[in-house]
């Protein structure tokens, strides 16, 4: 059995207007590596949104990093502080990873 | 009665049709869709199109002093008309607050190509010309208006972000219709009319059809909006209403002041009336998040524009030509 | 032997080329495959066109009782169709279950797009007439059959999740594909060839070539099904090979007697043959969800689908034609 | 360090034809939000699917909801009941969030 | 209240040059069942890669399978060994369902 | 000075100018892009459209042996340029791992089919023939370089994946876009002249408008590339401008040699210098994953590509009507 390790699971869902600042503030708070992954469609306290609308800027897009818990809550907090002002959803979980060196 | 039947002519186009089709399938909560890359898709080749056209009149007709006065007119007018707005939003409805209100006139002071678009259809089939360069003044109008709406936001005391302005003011001007526009503006006046015409039947011939699905679209999209109307104080509608006419007159006075034929007068009119619901938006969730998008989505797209489409265009016509 | 040369004809367009190849590539797996949101546009685009054309050719030559005569039969024969189907399973595949056998049934009465956009330019191609609002018929026969099937199973103990049947019926009802054929066959009704003229270049010069290249879509994902064949039983395999040719000798008798032309009882033959693979499929993973999906896609895409339009298509106008 | 509250996951993959009734059950469930997310393709007991199929009624779609354990659960439930019939995958899981107050 | 039962997800990152390859494989060692989903854009220590590009290769697909603790390690350790030499992100957590027999 | 009267005229075309505009616009960071799902439906229709188009030429003119040479020349080519290039990658940057190396080599021995494309545009305005058949040599050229590649890199020791090498083959030989070349140019084989024209209005008449707004896309993916420019070794940079210039003076005495038209030679010379950015990197991805893509992917896209399309076609002309 190959051995596991512990790392943190960091998911922001965020205005598509936003992603490009999160992803610098991700790089520069030293990320290793992220997933940018779409959504379809949301509501919220905010209101509702879809993809297929006009406004792109409504739009919502889900960025994945895994990481060490240290960095992954350094991380969360630097995302969270960003978007204070937007209506925005950040989750932390647990999840395990093969390559211990990769996050 | 001349009026009714020009708003006859512009109302029963296969174009202002398909919007109707669109609206109504909304309404009913059909499954209709068009997807999102096809909706891109087809913004950018009709802004790839009036670009090309409008550089190529331009390399025909060549460059006189009202490409510069129309150029300036149409930034003034974008910076101007916010604060136009922001009374008038004050005046109908005073509960709405000031990062609110300073976005929604944002989208005033900025522009809707499809309402240019379909405007200047509507002067192709009513027999009226219009000077070239007039998208030029589309791509100038989109993002003045931003300036100013963010500088009504901080002056009313709703701090926009602008920590990172420089981003900000970069994502703003090179924004991709911006981009668009300008680039094949310039591409059409480098190649002229023998260039252009290499490229006639994708960018010319087959236009009016790709504008036609693109409003069934708009359609769509304005019928799911719909439902946000709800939400919003009537003294909004009442602004959704009365805004584009008000800022009609301003742009068609501007254009018959700075010497427009009266087809250029009148997409003047017709792009101040418009309000915009692409680049504004964007910029509004940069930089004033606070703002409520529910509000300015559904005046633009819901209110808006439906009313320019339908109305507003033959009455602007009818108002303009008035003048001349 | 005129109907060998027909067939040839009809083979050798680049059309069905294209679904061959599209075909072939399926089959030997090839990475080859046209984006979702493409597919989707090209049949919107297709559905657009032809409800246009159709209402433009009723907008020029009238309304007659004909026209009433074949929306009715459409729909009688579409809600009608189902009960013939679900004998022809009971008696070809005995042990497919009830939910299954009323789902395939619900697939046969109702409609295949595609396929009666093939047949109409294979009449074209032919110089065979037809009148335009066949288009209409289409879009009647597109849901009785989904009441049909319903009822079917019900009546065989497969109770269909009707809890929620208002729901069901606006989505069935309202689906894109009717809303569009209808939204687009009254503008066309409405603006008549002049307002059509405007769009043309979009909607009518380039429709074979998209047909083309959705047919080319089709065959990957007709190909792409033919696995699912091993997991059907021969009986229902030769249900997808007998019924529309039982449907289309049915249809085109219909259409004989209420006096259609050759060419609208061929294409009503055609419709009556075909089976719908979109609207159909969808109903029924909403109110059958225990009839098996594997069975009636299969049955309707890998097998009657490249039937009609490689075999059928030539057999049924040469059928009708000696009738007439 | 930010407080950080335990939430639960909700991930509902559901035939795209059952997505509305789906989002209605949730609305009227008293779900707070929720983002839908596409799938490309998949299989299961019921078959292979895949989105770019003629017949979009077979794709599937992803709804995930964030809610305390008890309405998770509650909407775990009710979304279990309305697609007991259907070819469907529930699952739930642990997460973390900054705000209490949004789910 | 319903039984829950505990399973693995197992998420594989992976290039969609690959996702044929892993799909074969999870389906050779006995997946139940298995979810694909689109991802837009992504960074690692192979460098950017975004879905929009004219390379399609450079893609990244997320393939989602929910199966027992065992089988899901294993899953995971035979997708490990497959992609040893490419860029890929194989992922494990804790997940309930309600269905103890669909995995 | 005729060679720079030809490279302006190749310049000031829509086409490339939309390139040029695509890549301004990538440079800045516009957020200007076309969705996947569009640029792929583009390649799908442009290589489509090419494939009937050749097909069709060859029923005209028939097949004559320098059908067959051209074939046999260009699986050669794409063969044994590979090995040519890795030794120039070794002379030139001796720091390159071998796997990167053969990898690079596979691309620069595969070809490009937009630059093929534009190369057949720029033949055309320049009022030049070139012989049919030459679309069945961009299909044959696609893969034996990626076979050349992998053996040079077993050769050198950097192991290539080939454990599942049946798999592999058949990924590599059957491949979206040589399927879709090879099939289509058996449809217009098939079809002739007639058969096609029933599908002119859209495969032909709109083409060089889609292949600019493809161009438009290619500068925006190619701009996207150039940060990654800043990664590798100035000798890489070099090799990407020097190897298209003279696997071109390879190709084009290849095609002297075989007999083809000016035009013909002209066609194969850019297909020599043109280098694969999609079918070899998969290929790549499968069996060298130990190979940089940044590298491959860069130096095809970011430097090659833009080197041929703007400098490479018009010059590369010159060179081919001085021989002839
Ligand atoms: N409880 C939730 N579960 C899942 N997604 C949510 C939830 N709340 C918010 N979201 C997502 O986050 C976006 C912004 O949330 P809000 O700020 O509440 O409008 C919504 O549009 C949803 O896409
Ligand atoms: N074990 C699994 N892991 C991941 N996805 C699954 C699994 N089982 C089923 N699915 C997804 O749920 C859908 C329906 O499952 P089923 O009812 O088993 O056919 C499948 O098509 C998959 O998309
Ligand atoms: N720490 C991470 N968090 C999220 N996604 C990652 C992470 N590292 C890598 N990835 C994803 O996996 C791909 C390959 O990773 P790599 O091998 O590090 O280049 C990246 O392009 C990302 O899409
Ligand atoms: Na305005
Ligand atoms: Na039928
Ligand atoms: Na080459």
């Amino acid at each position: 059995m190959r051995q596991r390790y512990v790392k943190k699971r960091l998911e922001i869902i965020v205005e598509n207007a936003l992603v490009r600042r999160v992803l610098s503030l991700l790089q520069s708070e030293g990320a290793r590596g992220y997933t940018v992954l779409p959504a379809s469609s949301g509501a919220g306290d905010a209101g509702a949104w879809q993809r297929d609308d006009i406004t792109p800027a409504l739009g919502r897009t889900a960025i994945l990093v895994v990481a060490d818990e240290d960095q992954a809550l350094r991380l969360a907090e630097a995302a969270y502080d960003l978007l204070a002002d937007h209506a925005t959803m950040i989750l932390l979980s647990d999840v395990e990873v093969f390559r211990n060196d990769q996050y | 009665m001349p009026f009714l039947d020009a708003a006859l002519t512009n109302l029963l186009t296969p174009m202002i049709l398909a919007f109707a089709l669109g609206v109504a399938a909304g309404l009913v909560r059909s499954d209709l869709s068009i997807p999102e890359a096809i909706g891109k898709a087809m913004a950018i080749y009709l802004m790839f199109a009036i670009g090309l056209k409008g550089g190529v009149a331009v390399n025909e007709q060549g460059i006189d002093s009202r490409l510069v006065l129309a150029l300036a007119a149409g930034g003034v007018i974008s910076f101007l008309l916010p604060f136009v707005a922001v009374a008038l939003i004050r005046l109908l409805s005073p509960a709405t607050d000031i990062a609110t209100r300073a976005a929604v006139a944002a989208h005033y002071g900025s522009i809707s190509v499809v309402t240019f678009l379909t405007a200047a259809e509507f002067l192709r089939l009513s027999g009226v010309a219009f000077e070239g360069f007039m998208v030029a003044v589309v791509a100038i109008m989109e993002t003045p208006a931003i300036v100013a709406g963010l500088w009504i936001a901080r002056r009313g005391g709703a701090n926009p972000s602008l920590a990172d302005s420089g981003a900000l003011f970069r994502e703003v001007f090179l924004n991709g219709s911006v981009v668009l526009l300008v680039g094949t503006f310039i591409i059409g006046w480098i190649v002229g009319p023998a260039g252009a015409s290499e490229v006639k039947a994708f960018f010319d011939t087959p236009f009016k059809g790709v504008l036609t699905l693109f409003l069934l679209d708009m359609g769509l999209l304005a019928a799911a909006r719909v439902r946000g109307v709800g939400g919003i104080s009537v003294g909004l509608v009442v602004f959704g209403l009365v805004m584009p006419a008000l800022n009609a007159v301003l742009g068609g006075l501007a254009g018959y002041a700075i010497g427009l034929s009266a087809g250029g007068a009148f997409l003047l009119a017709v792009l101040a009336a418009s309000a915009s619901y692409i680049a504004v938006p964007a910029a509004m969730r940069l930089a004033l998040p606070q703002a409520n998008p529910g509000v300015y989505i559904t005046l633009s797209l819901a209110i808006t524009f439906p009313f320019n489409v339908i109305v507003g265009i033959p009455l602007y016509l009818a108002g303009v030509q008035a003048l001349y």
